[in-house]
């Protein structure tokens, strides 16, 4: 049974968590069931519609969040999100619809449902910072991931659009590493945390994005980092499974692994190899893993 | 370009409250472009809409006046620094208690007009005066003021006698 | 009973073509109090006001109402005729029957009845008015300048010059301010401290200027004309009359490692310091946080080599009360900064920027006092990290100016325009480096500005690429700057030696409490507001306070020193009177009436009303009423209309005028 | 059904009031103290003033003790004993009378003691003084009280605090009801209200916050405000005594205890305070404000009513 002031939430995994990030999508689950927080998926959720809709059709794109977050509303809690895009997607509809009163009867009348704007919507991240917090976090941790250099990256969505109130500071953000940190790992400085993976052009444009990711994987190893950690499948497909492509067009060599969030503090709360999805990543961590003994 | 003007059954008296420097202002220069307005309107000027008591309010309404206009400055641009701010917040509180005792609010209007707005001065008057057009004469305050109130009721043919002859 | 006298104006045809002006004199001429009534081709012209003025000596009026144009128009030309016949100027109202009539209606009828109702009103107001006598406030003809940058120094030259004395204030240890920290000045690259200077010694020396420095405005009581203002003098540890400058304390003292705030921290200074060389007055102050002796009780070497025994530790601040008649307010700026704001701030620091952490990412200001002569590097230009001198250099403009996001949205002005010199500075001391500029457009409006700046790109060869700047990080020892250049389409990213950022100019911290001080208003940012954005630009809405410099808004020296200049204009010509008259359109209190609960003090926006005791002839004291100060009421009528016993009233416009004319209809 | 309102700690709270009376007066910390005695009929109880600590045994608490005596503070001052502080019992309704005079320059804290009463409810006016207290005869304002103990009192005796069930609010009742009609109808409303008005101004002297010495109604140059009672007249007293008491008046129900005529002053005064709360998020009584809600304004404040 569950505590009565127990953290529970309406889950929104988003396309990707059900697609190429499975393993982010099992990995939260898993590490949520261990921390002891409620995940209720939201009933017959669908697209956010990032980021092809908001390009061409606003209307379209602020529809479909916002029935998203009407349909979440069945749902006891906050909007817990995994994916940095949903995220951002989520949160902008719900500033863009308070802000003007035409659109929000458009959307309203698309939609035939009130809007729900003052329903909470978290990434994961805040709940494990902030909702679970750090201290609840860290007791929580049976193997700490002591020797790990970790490069932790944002991306270019967790923290934007600047003006749409959200995670953390928008250029100097801290949350990830406080995360990290909490679980034993060491945080490395670097320069390319908050740089564009060039997600946007990942089936247009290629090129554009091997030579963007390759700018981070580069920043990350010259920064001494062993591994990159991610909260946003997007950012995860072009740094992990491109890194080959990108190994073979630069002629460097990186293999660095690149693990979501959930992944790395599921292992620091002891959770086995298997029930993070670890054998998903194309870039093997388990030679790292096996070397700092986390494994 | 003369059009026949139309002729109505109900003139309404519409009184309007304005301050000086930017309402005032902003009707006269209505004046120097030569607008057109229906001519129910009659302006009492104030220092600033701060100085305008919700008093005169009811006053106007009591004095017969179908529809009351209370007009000045834009915010930030009060000549006395604040005193429409205060102004806003006094009215804000007054047209609620007027629409709790029953007082039809299409008849008191409330806006913001500059010195260069003499079209928007216009706008007002010609709007508000149409409005209460529609609405008709304001009878309640009238009918009012023609009651008695006597510590007893008028139930003898002598005191409705006398009554009359009043 | 009164005797009205009612003067309807044809205005030409301008009011009769529409409004028949015979029968509106006939019709008011039987109302109640009125004695005599006309109408005349032209009120204004010299006859129209005879016949006005033969009328109230002839048919002994007592009040007179004009029934022409609109009261701003020809108010005053009314009144003064009036006046000239021997009638108190306020018993005289105008009927607007021009523009608020004849000039918006068609139908003569209507127009007619309209203008009836209006001169009726009027009557019924003009019945109510009062005598109201001239208000005369005496003047004393001092000034207080507030802030020793070159806005103050100006400021209280010309004033001084003019032959009144002036008070002024500086928060710091010497005047001089931000001009005294430049090294080269645009647009004709003289040296800044060359031209300031002597203008700093001409304040010391001059026999009408006070100068108060390491002093701030403490209080501030009174009105135009006639201040009180409490000057701070903070406790130097020097006592300025004894000391003689001579500097040997400073060569002593054994603290010697403190960051010196003048070279932006670049340059060291020990504990009893002048803040530069040239400092005005040339006396030391002890730095009390940083001084062995005030944190040990120990030391005091500089008391033993003092000579004339200037040296004082038990030294305290001294309040003095100075009467000014006129204050030039003139506290000048600060930069950006784009270190973290601490939480609640509404404008935000550069976290892409490293917030500050990167050492060869300096602002400006720094920049200026590596390029000084004077300057801790002796003019060299050097890494503040390794003393390495810079070959490639990055300077980024608009760095906080026009970024809404960061919560500040206007131009600074002045950056475009420094940026520009800083590059040729830059390569009249390293020749083989190289300049490059991201900007977003430039902005170089003055005399001689625009040549300047094409002279930067086509004679000293800074590479301008218009673009933002998204991020700046160290990498290894150089600094990758990572931009857009815009005019090509293209990212660019550029490994630089040192950055240097044109940071927005902001108002001086703690702007917004010395305007509560003074009473004065300011925007948003906390930028001093003037009285009006083009006529009055150097008065602020409060009488007998000027505003002078970037306080008022970002300025370069040229428009700072005019400013200054006008605002000293503006005091000279208010010490030209010996007394203030001012319309008598101000607020009075019924103290009978009054019970004290301050709600006109409360909603007064000009702090007119004070409290006031009313004692019993024993001493007692009875309430404590409302009193307006007619120097200061503006005039508003807020506190009437707020008072809930109407104890206050606004003279000229009374409850009993009002509810005349509202009845009248 | 009507439900029995637990009154038992009154007798512990006269008894703790006496022994505080009788304390800070014989010590001479107070020149006076204002509060309840016994009244002649049986149960009902009166406003008094006690200078001698001989006379604290006179003191009591019950349902009866409805008056606010914030206004013996004001209007009535002039007949208590001036010099050193006054001592006075206060419920939590009354307190917040008392704090608003604060803010208003009419009372200073220090030159007060207040001796905070734990309240379970009083008598609704229509009551007889020796019913006892139920949900069917505690007054209306006690329906909406949250101030059952009074906060910041210089002393408060200590027993079990109150506990009155929730009741139905009777005035956010009838303020919804008298909202939900058309201008007309609530005109009509109001218009049979007001002709009841016999101008006798009980409702003025009762109230706390009409400490003008000169009320504006009364004056006649200009006469802003028709004296006599007709119809016209007192719409406009109520009005203008309406208007004046927004943001002030926290809701003691005096004015409608008073009236002897049956007018519902308060539901007006309850639908200003509404107003305000939802404009400006003000609410009076619970601090001492330099400035109500009607003496300041924020630049951002709401003019979707302006054109």
């Amino acid at each position: 049974m569950t505590p009565k002031n127990a953290l529970r939430y309406a889950y929104y995994p988003g396309c990707s968590l059900h697609a190429s990030a499975g393993e982010y999508d099992l990995s939260t689950r898993e590490l949520f069931k261990k921390l002891n927080i409620g995940l209720t998926e939201v009933p017959d959720w669908f697209c956010c519609g990032a980021t092809p809709a908001h390009n061409v059709d606003e209307l379209l794109s602020l529809s479909l969040c916002a029935k998203n977050l009407e349909l979440a509303e069945q749902v006891e809690g906050d909007l817990a999100v995994a994916c940095a895009a949903c995220f951002s997607r989520l949160k902008t509809t719900q500033h863009i619809l308070s802000e003007s009163e035409f659109k929000r009867q458009q959307v309203e009348k698309a939609i035939d449902a009130p809007v729900p704007l003052n329903g909470n919507v978290k990434h994961l991240l805040d709940i494990l910072a902030r909702d679970l917090g750090l201290k609840r976090l860290g007791q929580a941790v049976t193997k700490p991931l002591s020797g790990l250099k970790v490069a932790c990256y944002y991306g270019c969505l967790l923290t934007r659009p600047t003006d749409v109130p959200n995670l953390d500071c928008v250029e100097a953000p801290t949350i990830m590493e406080d995360v990290l940190q909490a679980v034993g790992a060491e945080t490395v400085a670097w320069s390319h945390r908050l740089e564009c993976c060039g997600a946007n052009f990942t089936l247009s444009r290629p090129g554009v994005v091997v030579q963007l990711s390759h700018a981070i994987l580069d920043s990350a190893k010259a920064a001494g980092a062993d591994c990159i950690m991610v909260a946003c499948p997007l950012c995860h497909g072009n740094l992990d499974i491109r890194q080959k492509e990108i190994e073979g067009v630069y002629g460097t060599h990186y293999a660095m692994p690149v693990f979501y969030i959930t992944q790395l503090v599921g292992l620091a709360a002891g959770l086995k190899a298997d029930k993070l999805g670890l054998d998903a990543l194309i870039v093997n961590p388990m030679p790292l893993l096996k070397e700092k003994q986390l494994i | 370009m003369h059009t026949e003007k139309e002729k109505h059954t109900f003139e309404p008296k519409i009184i309007a409250f304005v301050c000086t420097w930017c309402t005032y202002a902003g009707a006269d220069l209505a004046g120097t472009s030569r607008m057109q307005y229906p001519a129910n309107v009659r302006v009492l000027k104030f220092p600033c809409t701060g100085r305008i008591d919700p008093v005169f309010i009811l006053k106007a309404f009591q004095q017969g006046a179908d529809g009351v206009l209370v007009s000045g400055c834009h915010p930030g641009d009060c000549h006395y620094i604040a005193g429409n701010f205060h102004a806003r917040r006094r009215f804000a509180a007054f047209r609620k208690l007027l629409e709790f005792v029953g007082v039809d609010l299409g008849r008191l209007q409330f806006s913001w007009v500059s010195a260069a707005e003499g079209g928007k001065w216009v706008e007002m008057v010609t709007g508000l005066t149409e409005q209460v057009r529609g609405m008709g004469p304001m009878q309640e305050f009238k009918e009012l003021a023609l009651e008695e109130q006597w510590s007893g009721s008028i139930d003898t043919p002598e005191l409705q006698e006398a009554y009359d002859q009043i | 009973m009164s005797r009205i006298g009612v003067f309807v104006c044809h205005c030409g045809e301008n009011i009769s073509r529409t409004v028949d002006v015979e029968r509106v004199a006939a019709e008011v001429g039987k109302l109640p109090g009125v004695a005599f009534s006309t109408d005349y081709k032209y009120m204004c012209s010299d006859p129209g006001q005879g016949l006005l003025k033969k009328a109230i000596r002839e048919e002994r009026l007592s009040h007179v109402v004009v029934a022409a144009c609109s009261p701003r128009m020809h108010e005053k030309t009314f009144r003064k005729a009036v006046e000239s016949a021997g009638l108190n100027p306020f018993l005289c109202e105008m009927a607007n029957i021009r523009e608020h009539c004849s000039w918006v209606h068609e139908d003569r009828d209507e127009a007619t009845v309209k203008a009836i109702e209006i001169v009726g009103m009027m009557v019924e107001r003009v019945k109510k008015n009062r005598v109201l006598p001239t208000i005369t406030v005496p003047v004393t003809k001092r000034s207080l300048v507030i802030g020793g940058g070159i806005a103050g120094i100006q400021a209280a030259l010309d004033i001084a010059d003019a032959g009144h004395e002036v008070v002024l204030v500086e928060r710091e240890p010497s005047i001089g301010g931000h001009m005294a920290q430049l090294s080269e000045t645009f647009p004709t690259l003289d040296c800044s401290q060359c031209i300031m200077t002597p203008k700093m010694v001409d304040v010391a020396n001059h026999p009408r200027i006070k100068l108060y420095t390491y002093a701030e405005i403490e209080h501030v009581e009174g009105y135009i004309g006639n201040f009180q203002v409490t000057v701070r003098r903070k406790a130097r540890s020097v006592i300025e009359e004894k000391c003689t400058g001579c500097g040997v304390c400073m060569e002593k003292c054994p603290v010697r490692k403190i960051p010196n705030t003048f070279d932006r921290d670049l340059g060291m200074r020990p504990a009893i310091y002048v803040p530069f060389p040239q400092a005005v007055p040339n006396t030391p102050v002890i730095d009390r946080e940083n001084c062995t002796k005030f944190k040990t009780g120990k030391c005091g070497v500089c008391q033993k080599v003092c000579g004339p025994g200037a040296v004082d530790y038990e030294q305290e601040d001294r309040l003095i009360v100075e009467p000014v008649g006129a204050i030039v307010v003139a506290t000048g700026f600060d930069l950006y900064s784009i270190e973290e704001k601490p939480k609640g701030s509404s404008i935000k620091g550069y976290g892409e920027f490293g917030h500050g952490r990167i050492p060869d990412v300096i602002d400006g200001m720094t920049f200026e006092r590596l390029a000084s002569a004077s300057g801790p590097t002796g003019g060299k230009i050097m890494r503040p990290s390794d003393g390495r001198e810079p070959k490639q250099i990055v300077f980024i403009q608009c760095v906080g100016s026009r970024a809404r996001e960061k919560g500040i949205s206007y131009c600074s002005k002045i950056c475009c325009m420094y940026t520009a010199k800083h590059t040729m500075l830059y390569h009249h001391k390293v020749h083989d480096g190289q300049a490059y500029v991201f900007f977003m457009d430039a902005r170089t409006p003055g005399k001689s500005y625009d040549e300047f700046w094409r002279r930067s790109i086509e004679e000293e060869e800074a590479v301008y690429i218009r673009g933002m700047v998204s991020r700046l990080y160290q990498k290894g020892d150089k600094i990758v700057v990572m931009g857009s250049d815009i005019s090509v389409g293209v990212q660019v990213e550029i490994e630089a030696d040192m950055v240097v950022l044109a940071t927005a100019v902001q108002p001086r911290k703690g702007a917004d409490t010395l305007a509560q001080k003074l009473g004065i208003s300011y925007d948003k940012y906390h930028f001093y507001s003037e009285a009006h954005a083009k006529l009055r630009p150097v008065e602020c809405a409060t009488a007998g306070i000027y505003l002078a410099g970037a306080c008022q808004g970002p300025k370069d020296i040229p428009d700072t020193v005019s400013q200054a200049s006008a605002a000293a204009a503006k005091v000279m010509t208010l010490f030209a009177r010996d007394q203030l008259e001012r319309e008598p359109i101000v607020a009075r209190v019924r103290e009978t009436g009054c019970v004290g609960c301050f709600y006109c003090k409360k909603v007064c926006p000009y702090g007119a009303v004070e409290e006031k005791e009313i004692r019993d002839r024993q001493g007692n004291l009875v309430k404590v009423v409302a009193y307006v100060n007619p120097g200061v009421c503006g005039g508003c009528g807020t506190c009437q209309a707020t008072c809930p016993s109407k104890s206050v009233e606004l003279d000229g416009y009374t409850d009993e005028q009002i509810v005349a004319m509202i009845e009248s209809l | 059904m009507t439900q029995l309102i637990d009154t038992s700690i009154y007798t512990a709270v006269t008894e703790a009031i006496q022994g505080e009376a009788r304390r800070i007066l014989s010590e001479g910390s107070v020149s006076a103290v204002v509060g309840y005695a016994a009244a002649r009929r049986k149960g009902s109880a009166q406003p008094v003033v006690i200078t001698q600590a001989d006379d604290s045994g006179k003191l009591i608490f019950s349902a009866a003790c409805v008056n606010n005596l914030a206004v013996y503070l004001t209007k009535a001052k002039k007949d208590i004993p001036k010099n050193g502080k006054i001592g006075i019992v206060v419920k939590g309704c009354d307190l917040k009378a008392l704090v608003g005079l604060m803010g208003e320059s009419q009372l200073k804290r220090e030159e007060l003691y207040l001796i905070g009463v734990p309240c379970a409810g009083v008598l609704a006016s229509t009551i007889l003084p020796d019913t006892a207290l139920t949900s069917g005869t505690i007054a209306s304002k006690c329906r909406e009280c949250g101030e059952r103990l009074p906060q910041g009192c210089d002393y408060t005796p200590t027993v079990t605090p109150p506990i009155t069930p929730v009741l139905e609010k009777k005035y956010a009742a009838e303020i919804a009801r008298l909202e939900a009609m058309t201008p007309a109808e609530r005109w009509a409303y109001w218009k049979e209200q007001f002709k009841k008005c016999i101008k006798c101004y009980a409702c003025r002297q009762v109230c706390p916050f009409c400490f003008c010495e000169q009320c504006l109604c009364d004056r006649n140059k200009p006469q802003m405000v028709e004296t006599t009672p007709r119809p016209a007249g007192n719409f406009a007293w109520h009005i203008v005594r309406a208007m004046h008491l927004a943001g002030r008046c926290a809701g003691c129900a005096e004015c409608e205890r008073v009236c002897p005529m049956d007018i519902p002053l308060n539901l007006l005064n309850r639908k200003m305070a509404k107003e305000l709360k939802e404009l400006y998020n003000h609410e009076a009584g619970f601090e001492v404000r330099e400035k109500g809600p009607l003496a300041m304004y924020d630049e951002k404040d709401d003019q979707s009513f302006i054109k």
